[in-house]
């Protein structure tokens, strides 16, 4: 395969993988979480940690660590699903009325495919995220950070596999998060 | 002097919204409450060796807490004597010195100032050091793990301040089976922020058996430890649901008191191992703990600004005051020392789920404190008290129950359901803080007959 | 006391800029003004059929107007009388009852306390229901479908606190064609937030008309519902222009006085249909209205806070004081209920590019309105007066022209071009309502002397 | 045409679109206005409804009605000439001076292309907008929501024939609007 | 060459050009300071001019002039490296603990190729960015605005030769930039 | 009254904290301090021809540094005298008349309000135009090229105010080879916001010779004019190194004095033609200047908010309040005029990579004022002053040093490394400030003496 043409397949899989991203953050800002819930894998992890502020050079202190400590989310499908059904019952009083969001996706990158370009089963995919979010009246949060999901090629297409989601926050200033990065 | 006394009327079961709202009320209340009050600083496991610290937060204030070389524990505040800087500014380390970044001077772990730019140049080796080392807390107490800090000495020693509600920390500190203190938090403290007033939250944990509508989605969600809702405890129905608040100390608790032949519970059918775990527990508590064994804290408030989960997930959690408007919460999770990994995990898995900004049940108690508190800051709005009338009267001393005689005034709700007994008695305290010039007004009687012999 | 007079010399035409600017008068303002004047709530035709609400506002604080079963109309404070949560959330919809989501208590569409958890065994039916249901206005009156609100019982009837004025919001609320309350509003109501106190488009809709500089760049561009200048109105060539104010009401407008044998304007040559409606409604007007179908209403204020405009875009605006620096503008918009679909959508067109945020023409307003208000803040800026010379003097009382008598206190502006007279009666009644402990002192002298007959 | 010519095809379209939508944002900030009135189309709809809070399941009633309702913006362009000339006058003071504006566009993906790929007439484009707006000292505006552009090829090259934005606000927190999106 | 082809070529460019942006991002980001200053070139040109507010039609007075007037930042490689060496010495105050930092980078477009498509040398690239940082606590700032970089290729592949940063500010609302862009 | 003696104890060299944190205070300042002493407003080539304006801040407040027609130069308040509107919202510029948006009230550039809409019409002429001007400052003074303006014509003329000190803002001013004002600005004036209390950088630039540690990170990076570290003037070892303040003026600065037979430096090394250029620079001072050429301003303020720094990055920077937890700072960039290109470029490369937010030194400065001032705002922080106790007590009158003798109360730290004798000195006048009920009171002795003759 020329030098051009693999460039060719790289891109098309970035595209892939940016189109599917995308389609996925307009499921969540459109509210269709059962169609959200469709694209993750039965052993999905979903995890976010908590950060410290700590000395230069100490930075392996910085997040609690995964299944060990306390994160803000470190879930399986079932739990996702529970929520998702939590939001649908239309008495989450957190989520009614519902949150104004939007999901920024951008600096989309391919960090790793694996078994190979040639035919990708499990693709590494890094980004930064900015999710704004508008209730009720002038209530507003700005959430900002990086993620980093592993997709795996399923029967269906791509998959959610794994998310971690990078916060740049230490103090929560937000009061509840009743929403999906 | 912006708080007057008729703001609680406790005869009528009614408060005015202004010691929410009012921002007056709320500068009072630092001065009385929070640089009078014992808080919970913290757990002896965040600062394990000597040159541990760990920042926490007293009402406003930053504090470090930490462990000097001869693992003593202290807590400081977090501000330099000299300009006031912030002389820690990590969330934890080791360290062997405190130096401040603006002039260098530093502190030892205990607090004295130990180091001076120029001292002898500048200084001509004057300055008496001695009086300008860090400000430290006035009084101190670990108790089973748990790091407790008061800024008034004329304030009583913390369990004397506890009294008999000792028992119901016990019950929170010791590990399932009664093992003294035998329990560790989990590492992270979950720190956010939430638009409302500290004290609905204070009031909430001091014993709200009433909103149970706020959960009603969590509920059908179900997320609870067995996988159905979102707390299931079968062993209970055949307890007693007690509101139990101790007069003159503003402590109080919801918790259930087994009776004498309580068949063990069979929870947590989910994971045999964990089933099984908590089953052992559970007979050993009983038998170690005897009769306080049959009682179980569901959730409680020291006063004023401490809560505790007494079961799952077990947790401790402060209210910061941020302004009259916003509350910063902390929240340690508690598990077993010894309980098996699995367990561990099986309980911080729910932990996670249950509690905090991402927990799918205090949720939705954030979004009803947020706007309850923004719809009562008006004018008209603040012409109208809330009502606080439920079970009024209702409650009894010496509440005794198949052998055990419950401290303090128990208000039984098995079948009343719900009352406010506990949030009467958290307020009732809070305004004999406000009212009180100094601690000599404020200890409880009990406590002066005892001064006294 | 915060308010002093001497803040407001209209003999010398002076005007504190403290009573913008001072945050402890915006407090007494809320109690004084916005809790004891009848404001704008509303139009009935947002809750057509019983059972339909819509959330408005009084002042700072969040009301929910709504029809009950029998289909009458309230208006209650939007706070659950428990602990004060917001129990309507949603803008509008439709409903049996309010139902709070922290604890449950339940409102009937009349405000009653309907539902009460645990009333049997919590409060053991102790709790005076009747006692405890929503907040409901002191006095409401629904006048010509628009809907206002009374927090103070003590106040006058809403018809009687108009007094005359009710002439003009006739014009208002009417059809074009005269026709009584023949009006409806567009769906969605516009609600955005400027950075200036709520007393500057207060005045300003009070009849500023000495701003046209401010709006020179919409008249370049030409957005007039003839597509030529902003508001052009030939007819109008040959009326006289008055300001028109009722002293010791507050109530002033902006509007012209058309002669007796006035042509009929050949307005909106844009578009056949709408010209052709209005020259209909025109003559059917004055037919109808009789004298008063010559008078034209541009623009005026219902004291306080509750602004009109009569001609195109006809709309109803109410200033929300959101502090001392911020107000939140809600504005209503009106057209003609029978007019034919191509003369609204031709109007709504227009409306909208001509009012609110994106309008071209008060985007400008606003951008004045927030560093007028900026730059009024300091220790400096508050020792200098804003300047109301301007007319002074010169208004008469009743003024007459070509046989109609114009209620009030009337300057005729056709020739001075423009005056403050309006400004000064707005801001006297400002101060009446800030020195006045009572409607008593409140009462304009004709309205006392009706009440003594 | 192979598949992977298709996809490249796609790949192509959907550059060329992002690259479109890049250079009308750079036209806004730059504030080269009437080179911007040049890309909408004569018929073009510019239209920007208001948001109520609604129950679940009310969804329906949550945005106000195109050509019913009131709305923040609902145009053509006649009135969005107007709006430029009136930037141009130099005395429009809500803009004097000019506010300082960055359109962030993220999330671009055609949703619908009519009637073929091969041969694209209209491309419906969805996107996420962010609009930062700093005028005069510190007044700042942070303005979040979705887009859905139909862009119709036409002699020149690509054109706006609709444009929907659909704000996260209820009520507006931004005192006037007076830029586009 | 095709006219497609070309397409393809440009397109090819533009995924590299924006993925060496992405990836200059992530170093920054995750603090690999010593990797960035890697790909600046010796004689890079670090430059952010201060804005004023001026009158409609003296634009020309709107930004300081570079190599005259004062500005936030005009650097060139030597002092860029004094400011991570500053950073790396772990006692840069302003930098412990360390902010939270990301950086967004959108509306990437290639302005200029030099001196063909076919054999691009430099490449004058436009974006938008959005930093968002946050410290110890609740501190927390936002910067937004437009870049325009020069890249060049060299040996071991782009090179940042220019950064011009446009910050849409006029008093800075943030105490300090301890951080690039 | 919201500040209190007491708050201030020089004897004892404590400083309350609540100067710091104190919104009353704060308030009480605006009045007492900005409303009454001289700050700097900007230089005159901002404004170098005729018609010529620059917007510059006093305090809290705009104002509008401009040149009228004649070439006399102006400082307005920048709110119109109507309805407060900031009549110039552009940095800077060039016109023959400042036009108000709203109701377009203009102003010539003496500030006379020359145009009124409908003057005849809606005044009837009867305005008093001349009432009505731009509020202008009481007193202005133009001092090399400086601009210097005060609101109260009591204060004494800015020379009178400056006393002795006019020698080091000279040594400011003039060109580094001693020429009469022979500075000019850079392009530019660095305009950002710091969340501390404006007084943190007030007394840093008084002369703190104490917080090397602040800067050791870019002593290590390295960005001194010679490449090396951040400043290195080697002819200043032989140099005596002292704190001069002048007693009752509050004016204070660290300056360095050389011996009457100082090497003349060799510095710049990275450049030749930057180090020629100032070796020549050097010899021409110590000529014309004579004894005063020897004195070497390193750092500098003059009471209350005027900055300076003496040598590189040679600059002048105002701290303006921005309520009590945020200060604006204004800096602007000097060079000599008459420099040649090179050495322009040089300096400007070295003062942004030194100075403002971007500035590697100034930085880690407002990191620790930012965290110093909030560290220091809660209850228990406010009860422990601030140490002041630096060297107290050993500064002499009339220092004298090789024949120099210098002015005011002088505390040589050449030996002692640092003192607070600055700070004592800068917090005595302003307590005297905020004390003093007019300047009657404020007058410094030596003035008053020179006043009775
Ligand atoms: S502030 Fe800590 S040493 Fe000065
Ligand atoms: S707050 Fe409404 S029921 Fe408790
Ligand atoms: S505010 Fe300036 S003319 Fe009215
Ligand atoms: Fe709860
Ligand atoms: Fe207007
Ligand atoms: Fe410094």
């Amino acid at each position: 395969m020329s030098e051009r043409d693999e460039a060719i397949t790289r891109l098309l899989l970035h595209r892939e993988i940016e189109e599917f991203l995308y389609r996925e953050a307009d499921l969540l800002d459109e509210r269709r979480y059962e169609e959200w819930l469709a694209l993750l894998t039965e052993d999905v992890r979903y995890w976010m940690p908590m950060r410290r502020n700590v000395k230069f050079g100490e930075e392996s202190r910085e997040f609690t660590r995964e299944k060990e400590d306390i994160a803000w989310f470190d879930e399986g499908k079932d739990t996702l699903t529970r929520r998702v059904r939590q939001i649908l019952t239309g008495i989450h009083w957190a989520e009614e009325p519902v949150s104004r969001i939007s999901h920024l996706v951008s600096n989309v990158e391919l960090a790793e495919i694996t078994p190979s370009l040639a035919a990708p089963g499990e693709v590494l995919v890094k980004c930064r995220f900015l999710v704004y979010r508008n209730r009720v009246e002038t209530e507003t949060d700005l959430l900002v950070g990086k993620r980093e999901d592993v997709l795996r090629r399923e029967a269906g297409g791509w998959r959610i596999a794994r998310r971690k989601i990078v916060l740049d926050q230490n103090v929560l200033m937000t009061k509840n998060l009743t929403f999906f990065f | 002097m912006a708080y007057r006394s008729g703001l609680i009327d406790l005869d009528k079961g009614e408060i005015s919204r202004e010691i929410f709202v009012d921002e007056a009320i709320y500068r009072e209340e630092q001065e009385r409450l929070f640089a009078r009050a014992w808080l919970f600083v913290g757990h002896e496991s965040q600062v394990a060796k000597p040159g541990d610290f760990a920042v926490s937060c007293m009402g406003e204030e930053s504090v470090i807490l930490c462990r000097d070389r001869v693992g003593q524990i202290h807590v400081f505040l977090n501000s330099c004597r000299h300009r006031g800087m912030k002389v820690c500014r990590y969330d934890e380390g080791s360290t062997t010195v405190f130096t401040c970044p603006y002039h260098g001077w530093s502190y030892g772990l205990d607090g004295k100032l130990v180091g001076v730019p120029y001292f002898k140049e500048a200084y001509e080796s004057r300055l008496d050091r001695a009086r300008w080392g860090l400000v430290e807390v006035a009084q101190l107490c670990c108790y089973k793990g748990s790091v407790w800090a008061n800024w008034d000495e004329a304030a009583p020693a913390f369990l004397q301040y506890l009294g008999e509600f000792r028992h119901f920390l016990d019950l929170v500190l010791d590990g399932w089976d009664g093992g003294e203190g035998g329990t560790e938090i989990l590492g992270g403290v979950q720190k956010w922020l939430i638009p409302c007033n500290w004290k609905f939250p204070a009031e909430n944990f001091s014993g709200d058996s009433y909103h149970n509508i706020s959960h009603r989605s969590v509920d059908l969600a179900g997320i609870g430890p067995s996988g159905s809702n979102r707390r299931d405890m079968p062993e209970l129905l055949a307890a007693r649901k007690l509101h139990i608040a101790l007069p003159e100390r503003g402590h109080q608790t919801t918790s259930f008191l087994l009776p004498r032949a309580a068949p063990v519970s069979a929870a947590y059918q989910g994971s045999p191992v964990v089933a099984d775990y908590f089953q052992a527990c559970e007979e050993a508590r009983r038998r170690r703990k005897g009769e306080w064994g049959r009682m179980m804290p569901l959730v409680g408030e020291i006063f004023p600004s401490t809560a505790f989960l007494g079961r799952q997930p077990r947790s401790i959690a402060v209210w910061h005051p941020r302004g009259a408007h916003q509350t910063e919460v902390w929240r340690w999770y508690l598990v077993d020392r010894e309980a098996p990994r699995e367990v561990k995990e099986y309980l911080r898995d729910y932990y996670i789920r249950y509690s905090g900004p991402a927990g799918m049940t205090e949720q939705d108690d954030m979004e009803n404190w947020n706007y309850a508190h923004a719809a009562s800051r008006g004018v008209v709005a603040r012409r109208h008290p809330y009502n606080y009338e439920q079970a009024m009267g209702q409650e009894v001393e010496n509440y005794e129950f198949d052998g055990f005689r419950v401290p303090g005034s128990t208000l039984d709700i098995t079948d009343a359901k719900s009352s406010e007994h506990n949030l009467r008695n958290f307020y009732r305290r809070w305004a004999q803080f406000m009212e009180a010039e100094s601690w000599e007004a404020l200890a409880p009687r009990p406590d002066r007959a005892e001064a006294a012999e």
